[in-house]
């Protein structure tokens, strides 16, 4: 196969009753164009970060906040459980026995709630000594910013046992492999968002 | 199976890619030996490599005919989001030294 | 000398202009309000550009107002007297018709643009010596003006030396506002926590408008206030009676002054809590303030 | 308006008696009051009216099935501009009422507090741009697109109409806010720190930042499905070059909206951080710079302009070229200039707060970049007068619309361009000469170009034409009124005149504001005009009908198919291979008939109807609700059965209904015996009752 398949890891439907695979290429395209206009957004919010970085009026401020290893803990479980839907994909791709897939689909979601659970913790270290939102302008466009990701990545969770259900339900029928496939863009893309944040927040904030 | 090895390797190419730039970015920041700009000027390049390998490796976006439309799709967009955060950096940062 | 008879002729040109347009304003009795009479060298200057602009545009405007009716009248299915090409749709000549000219325009335009921006951009100092410095700090609904150097304040009207520029740093002690005084010159915001500057001047002694033009609440329309163009002699007597009175403008005064409010007459102050002005930009801890403190 | 005493905190949140207008009234008769009063009966009165006269009618059952649960496009498309109509009409009485008392607060009060002149032309501005420009817009692209691409549906149908209901949702809200509470006075642009809670506390401005979220959504939603169904739905052969002008135009809408919608987003839900968390991202005070608010609000404000009229130059390109009978002149032309409109206003929003402060250099750069947008923009007039040059010109009431939009449009461009001067923008920044820039674009541009697609395509939705002579009377009434009502205000904003000003202290305006008054008066009557013409044209629809489907001698795709079209559109997918496929088919020997039989008939698929839509966009109504009046169990549960939907449809299956072959074949070839029975007739006749849409092709 030499074919379009590869344009998105498992966009290997097979001969199914409900989807033609020009219905499934346009449902993943519109998606795309969806991902797009979500990124506009993040795009405002560091802009509206790094015109905000300054306005700290007196509070906490990023070097006194940010943490490299927190930090870096959370990018490698983001970055890997990019890697593991990665692996998930290809298990569904190439109809890899069920158990496969819910193992990969399984190690995304614990990475993703990890990444969630720390991300909570770095907040609540935060809080704990007054680096609450309402403090500056700073704190506010930090909250969020990271907060919208984490939101981001919440839902992506959600959605992830929602699929889970389905996949139960229905077995890979068409549908259930394009929200899939939906699922795992929309899974690279919050991980790509996630590298800007630890640039532009984390690192730029520790950088002295 | 060709193909599902050829997948595999990429993201285990994409992955492994990826760490070593992240790993590269964080250090970098924490054995600083250049100046604070010029730190911040490395972070920024490695995460823009960064972005593209995941496209690559991740999102499966080429150069190919058949992710041609998507190709478009993320230039444009990257184009727009270009012009409105430079447009917003620029104006606020200028309107700043404008007013204090 | 050329240069001198050119001069002339654009004086001439321009002083019909200007006589034509009185002649208009005695009938028009509301543009005599506005930028058409201007009273201070910015606006004349602005009001000039209007009048080049206004010109050019008409290139542009002319013909789409004659060819519109014109064609749709001449083509008309009941006209049985006119050429029908069904199929026609393109022609080289038209396409450079329809593209280049409006292209020329917009980049003679352009020069025009870039040219008087540059000139009137309001941070410019005017020309004519050292400016009197004033402050104007917008309130819900009024305007406060503070003369630093003399120490004197005016709430709802501003006091100025005619044929001497005037330095204005704007600030508000509530929303964002605007001020405008359109015989005098174009508006610029002024925003809590930061300062903009606006130059401007009168040439001749005399009273104008000026105005919020940003919406901020019930008493918006209110607040309104005139500009007093002095005789440099009227000046000077007004500057000693402004001192000479008995007002201070302490904190209590500004207390009743920042409250949400229209007050129904000017008032002026013969002494003003020192520094008020940056005072005011600091309390708010504003964005351009924390963010001057940034990080290279 | 001073805060009410909640009564039951826990349950209703901030509501407190007072919040009733009918309560404030009561209290305080005073004509502003009642006015309000009144209003908030309106519309509770039309509820239940609509109410009774579907049970009585007993229509509530098809109205579900057949209408609020449809997917189908064409529906959709009917709803949004019924929508429209339904908020111009309100939107339209604001805006009466703002000239009235504008005429006689002149040294005196007036009749309306500043406080309600204030809801005015904030609910006037947010209510025409948002949910009744962008509507009827929408909904014109929704009915028309599909049908010129040779599709059968919109690409997410599904999608389209979830983002149907959440427009509907927030254009809900705004209703609500007539009889609960109040509105903001922020103006349609909302620019804080005046909107955040320490200037205005009361529920006003949570009204306007969800209204507006809900409908900004929406919109974010129909553009990706308008951009994914032209780029992935065109019928075999429809290449891009041949697409019709009007799709190029949506296409460059859609592409606008996915990109000019979130700006917005970010800027409403972060005030609404700010207002509901504390935030300080536009405050004044702990680092908040509310430039950013102005800065995120244009960067979709400008767009958003483009948003509006490119549809509405899609809608002229068809109208001239089919009342001219002729073909479109310079279609390259007109794509490029498209386009160039399209990525030129991402680079212009500075225009918008040229008196900031910013430096020279910027305020120049962005005032040349406006300037350019002139240009591409020159050269669409252009080519319609080109397209009328050695054509047949009849003056259909959407051909008037055409005439009259590009003479006039041509004066806003003109004053546009003086805008964008920034020097001269100081002047006139905030003025009423800015409001007259913009209604000038805004009324000849977009308005006549959406009720000219409405004369244009109604027949093809209803089957039968508009009344030609109510038409003519709305459309002077349209000319007129515009002329008197904005006109005078360009010499008020050269005189200083601030814009959202509730009363006037100087004397010599009053002529101006008179005439403006009338010229108010004269577009309420052009609404009305519309309203009696719709009346009369269904009353009269038996002499109207136009079954066959093409009553203009019409050159798209959308003309081949009957009026109404059958649900799935096509019987059989078209083949396209030039530029006006119909038109070409009609009139050029040698090709096929235009009324022939598909090859064969095969099974068509059409979405089932979904509740989900509407659980969706009205859940996320009511949730906002609860956000409104910090009603957090509503909320909680409004969020709840939106999420629950979401759900409950990604597990659904079995969405789709088939159509059989032979039903299609049946119904297709018996209106094609119709059409063979249809008399055609010459374009002299096609305003007579005798024109039943079969155009009589020249000899
Ligand atoms: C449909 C809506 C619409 C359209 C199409 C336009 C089109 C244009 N607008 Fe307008 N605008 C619109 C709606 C608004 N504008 C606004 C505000 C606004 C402002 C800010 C003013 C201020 O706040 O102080 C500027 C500078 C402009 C400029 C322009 C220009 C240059 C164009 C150009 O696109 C016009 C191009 C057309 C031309 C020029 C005529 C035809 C061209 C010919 C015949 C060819 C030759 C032309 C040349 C060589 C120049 N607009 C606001 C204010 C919002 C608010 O503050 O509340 C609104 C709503
Ligand atoms: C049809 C007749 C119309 C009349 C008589 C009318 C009248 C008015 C008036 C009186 C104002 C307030 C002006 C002021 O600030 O002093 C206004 C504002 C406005 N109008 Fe209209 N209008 C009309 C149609 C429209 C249409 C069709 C649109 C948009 C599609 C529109 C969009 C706006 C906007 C955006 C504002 C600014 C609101 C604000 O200041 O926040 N109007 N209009
Ligand atoms: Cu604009």
């Amino acid at each position: 196969m030499s074919e379009p398949e590869l344009a998105h890891a498992g966009l290997n439907l097979g001969p199914s009753a409900e989807l033609t695979r020009d219905g499934a290429e346009n449902a993943i395209f519109g998606f795309w164009i969806f991902l797009m206009s979500d990124a506009v957004i993040f795009a405002l919010l560091f802009a509206t970060y790094g015109t905000m970085v300054a306005g700290t009026a007196g509070g906490p401020t990023p070097a006194s906040e940010f943490k490299l290893l927190p930090a870096f803990v959370e990018t490698l479980l983001l970055l890997t459980s990019s890697a593991t839907f990665g692996r998930a994909s290809i298990a569904m791709k190439y109809a890899e026995p069920r158990r496969t897939l819910f193992g990969w689909l399984g190690a995304t979601l614990g990475l993703g709630l990890t990444f969630l659970a720390l991300e909570a913790n770095d907040y609540a270290t935060m809080v704990a000594h007054g680096a609450v939102p309402s403090r500056s302008g700073f704190l506010s466009a930090f909250y969020a910013l990271t907060g919208l990701h984490g939101l981001h990545v919440a839902v992506a969770c959600f959605w992830l046992v929602v699929m889970v259900g389905q996949v139960l339900a229905y077995g890979l029928d068409a549908r259930v492999k394009i929200n899939l496939l939906r699922l795992g863009l929309f899974w690279h893309l919050l991980d790509i968002v996630w590298i800007a944040i630890f640039s532009v927040v984390y690192l730029q904030g520790a950088i002295r | 199976m060709n193909d599902r090895r050829q997948e595999l390797t990429s993201y285990a190419i994409g992955y492994t890619l990826s760490l070593a730039l992240t790993v590269a970015a964080f250090a970098a920041v924490r054995w600083p030996s250049v100046g604070a700009r010029a730190t911040f000027g490395v972070v920024l390049v490695l995460g823009v490599i960064q972005m593209a390998v995941q496209f690559r490796c991740f999102l499966h976006v080429s150069l190919k005919r058949s992710s041609r439309h998507d190709l478009q799709l993320i230039l444009f967009s990257t184009l727009i989001i270009a012009l409105m955060v430079s447009g917003t950096l620029v104006i606020l940062f200028n309107l700043r030294e404008r007013m204090m | 000398m050329p240069l001198e008879s050119h001069r002339g002729s654009m004086v001439s040109w321009r002083s019909a202009m200007v006589a034509s347009m009185s002649g208009c304003l005695g009938g028009c009795s509301a543009l005599s309000h506005g930028f058409l009479a201007a009273a201070g060298p910015v606006a004349e200057q602005e009001r000039h550009l209007f009048l080049v602009v206004c010109g050019v545009l008409l290139f542009v405007a002319v013909p789409v107002l004659l060819l519109v009716p014109l064609f749709a009248w001449h083509y008309r299915l009941s006209n049985t007297d006119h050429a029908y090409r069904p199929k026609w749709e393109f022609s080289w000549g038209i396409e450079g018709l329809i593209w280049i000219p409006p292209a020329a325009i917009v980049v003679g335009l352009a020069v025009l643009l870039w040219r008087w921006t540059h000139i009137d951009d309001p941070y410019r100092r005017l020309p004519g010596g050292p400016p009197v410095e004033m402050q104007a700090i917008g309130l819900d609904w009024k305007w406060v003006f503070v003369h630093p150097q003399r120490g004197i304040a005016e709430v709802n009207r501003l006091t100025i030396p005619a044929g001497r520029p005037v330095h204005i740093r704007l600030t508000s002690g509530t929303v964002m506002q605007s001020l405008l005084i359109p015989r005098l010159a174009g508006q610029i915001y002024a925003m809590a926590g930061m300062t903009t500057e606006l130059n401007i001047a009168a040439h001749r002694p005399g009273v104008f408008r000026g105005e919020n033009t940003q919406y901020n609440g019930a008493g918006f329309q209110h607040q309104k206030f005139a500009v007093v163009a002095l005789a440099p002699a009227d000046y000077q007597r007004w500057l000693a009676r402004a001192k000479a009175g008995r007002r201070a403008l302490d904190a209590s005064a500004w207390r009743r002054l920042s409250a949400r409010s229209v007050i129904a007459a000017p008032v002026t102050f013969s002494a003003v809590t020192p520094h008020l002005f940056d005072r005011v930009v600091a309390a708010t801890g504003g964005a351009a303030h924390s963010l001057s403190k940034a990080r290279p | 308006m001073s805060p009410s005493t909640p009564v039951l905190p826990a349950l209703l949140g901030r509501f407190g008696w007072h919040d009733l207008p009918f309560v404030r009234a009561w209290q305080n008769p005073t004509a502003s009051e009642i006015i309000g009063a009144f209003a908030g009966g309106l519309v509770v009165v039309g509820a239940i009216a609509v109410a009774a006269v579907l049970t009585r009618h007993r229509w509530w059952g098809r109205l579900w099935s057949e209408w609020l649960t449809s997917l189908d496009h064409k529906k959709i498309g009917i709803m949004y501009v019924v929508l429209a109509g339904v908020m111009l009409s309100r939107a339209l009485i604001e805006a009466v009422l703002m000239r009235m008392q504008q005429a006689v607060a002149i040294d005196a009060p007036g009749f309306l507090s500043p406080d309600h002149f204030g809801q005015l032309f904030s609910t006037h501005g947010s209510i025409m741009i948002f949910f009744m420009a962008m509507p009827f817009l929408t909904g014109l692209i929704n009915y028309v697109v599909p049908l010129q691409i040779g599709a059968r549906d919109m690409a997410f149908p599904w999608a389209n109409s979830v983002a149907l209901w959440l427009t509907i949702g927030g254009a809900g809200l705004m209703m609500a806010s007539l009889v609960v509470g109040e509105f903001s006075t922020g103006g349609w642009s909302g620019y804080p720190p005046y909107t955040e809670r320490d200037f205005s506390p009361g529920v006003g401005v949570d009204y306007w930042i969800w209204a507006v979220t809900l409908g900004s959504i929406g919109s974010t939603m129909a553009g990706i499905n308008i951009a994914c169904t032209i780029y992935k739905l065109r019928a075999p052969g429809l290449r891009f070059m041949r697409m019709q002008m009007f799709c190029w135009t949506s296409l460059c809408t859609a592409i606008l909206m996915i990109f000019a919608m979130p700006p917005l987003t970010v800027a409403t839900l972060l005030l609404a951080l700010d207002r509901y968390a504390d935030f300080h991202f536009f405050t004044n005070d702990l680092g908040g710079n509310m430039m950013n608010y102005a800065n995120l609000f244009w960067l979709f404000g400008h767009p958003e302009v483009y948003i509006l009229i490119l549809p509405a130059f899609g809608v002229y390109s068809e109208v001239v070229s089919t009342f001219s009978s002729k073909d479109l002149y310079g279609y390259v032309s007109l794509v490029l200039a498209t386009m160039a409109i399209a990525v030129l206003s991402f680079t212009v929003w500075v225009h918008h707060f040229f008196t900031m402060g910013q430096s020279a250099n910027i305020n120049a750069v962005f005032g040349i970049a406006t300037m350019t947008i002139g240009v591409p923009t020159g050269v669409k007039i252009y080519d319609w007068i080109w397209t009328m040059f050695r054509g047949e010109v009849r003056f259909t009431v959407p051909m008037l619309y055409s005439i009259a939009f590009m003479m006039t449009f041509v004066l806003g461009g003109f004053t546009g361009i003086i805008l964008a001067m920034p020097p001269l923008d100081y002047l006139v920044h905030n003025t009423l000469f800015l409001v007259a820039h913009f209604h000038n674009m805004l009324i000849p541009g977009l308005l006549y170009g959406m009720l000219a697609g409405y004369h244009y395509w109604f027949p093809k939705a209803f089957g039968f034409r508009l009344d030609e002579r109510w038409g003519r009377r709305a459309f002077t009434c349209w000319v007129v009124g515009f002329y008197l009502a904005f006109f005078p205000l360009y010499v008020l904003g050269a005189s200083g005149m601030a814009r959202r000003t509730q009363a006037i202290f100087e004397p010599s305006f009053r002529p101006w504001l008179y005439v403006a008054g009338v010229g108010a008066f004269i577009l309420l009557a052009a609404l009305a005009s519309l309203m009696i013409q719709l009346y009369v044209s269904i009353r009269d629809r038996a002499a109207t009908m136009v079954e066959a489907g093409d009553p203009w001698d019409g050159r798209g795709l959308e003309w081949s198919v009957a009026a109404p079209p059958p649900e799935y559109n096509f019987a059989g997918l078209p083949h396209v291979d030039g530029r006006n496929p119909f038109y070409d088919d009609k009139h050029d020997a040698g090709r096929p008939d235009p009324y022939r039989s598909p090859t064969d008939y095969s099974d068509i698929e059409v979405p089932r109807g979904s509740m989900a839509g509407i659980a969706i966009g009205l859940g996320a109504a009511v949730a906002a609700f609860g956000l409104v009046w910090e009603m957090w169990w509503l909320t909680l549960v409004a969020a709840e059965v939106v999420v629950a939907a979401l759900i409950l449809r990604s597990f659904g299956r079995n969405q789709h209904r088939t159509i059989p072959a032979a039903e299609i074949a049946a119904e297709h070839e018996a209106w094609l015996a119709r059409v063979r029975a249809t008399r055609p007739i010459p374009r002299r006749l096609e305003t007579q009752a005798i024109n039943r849409g079969l155009a009589e092709v020249r000899a």
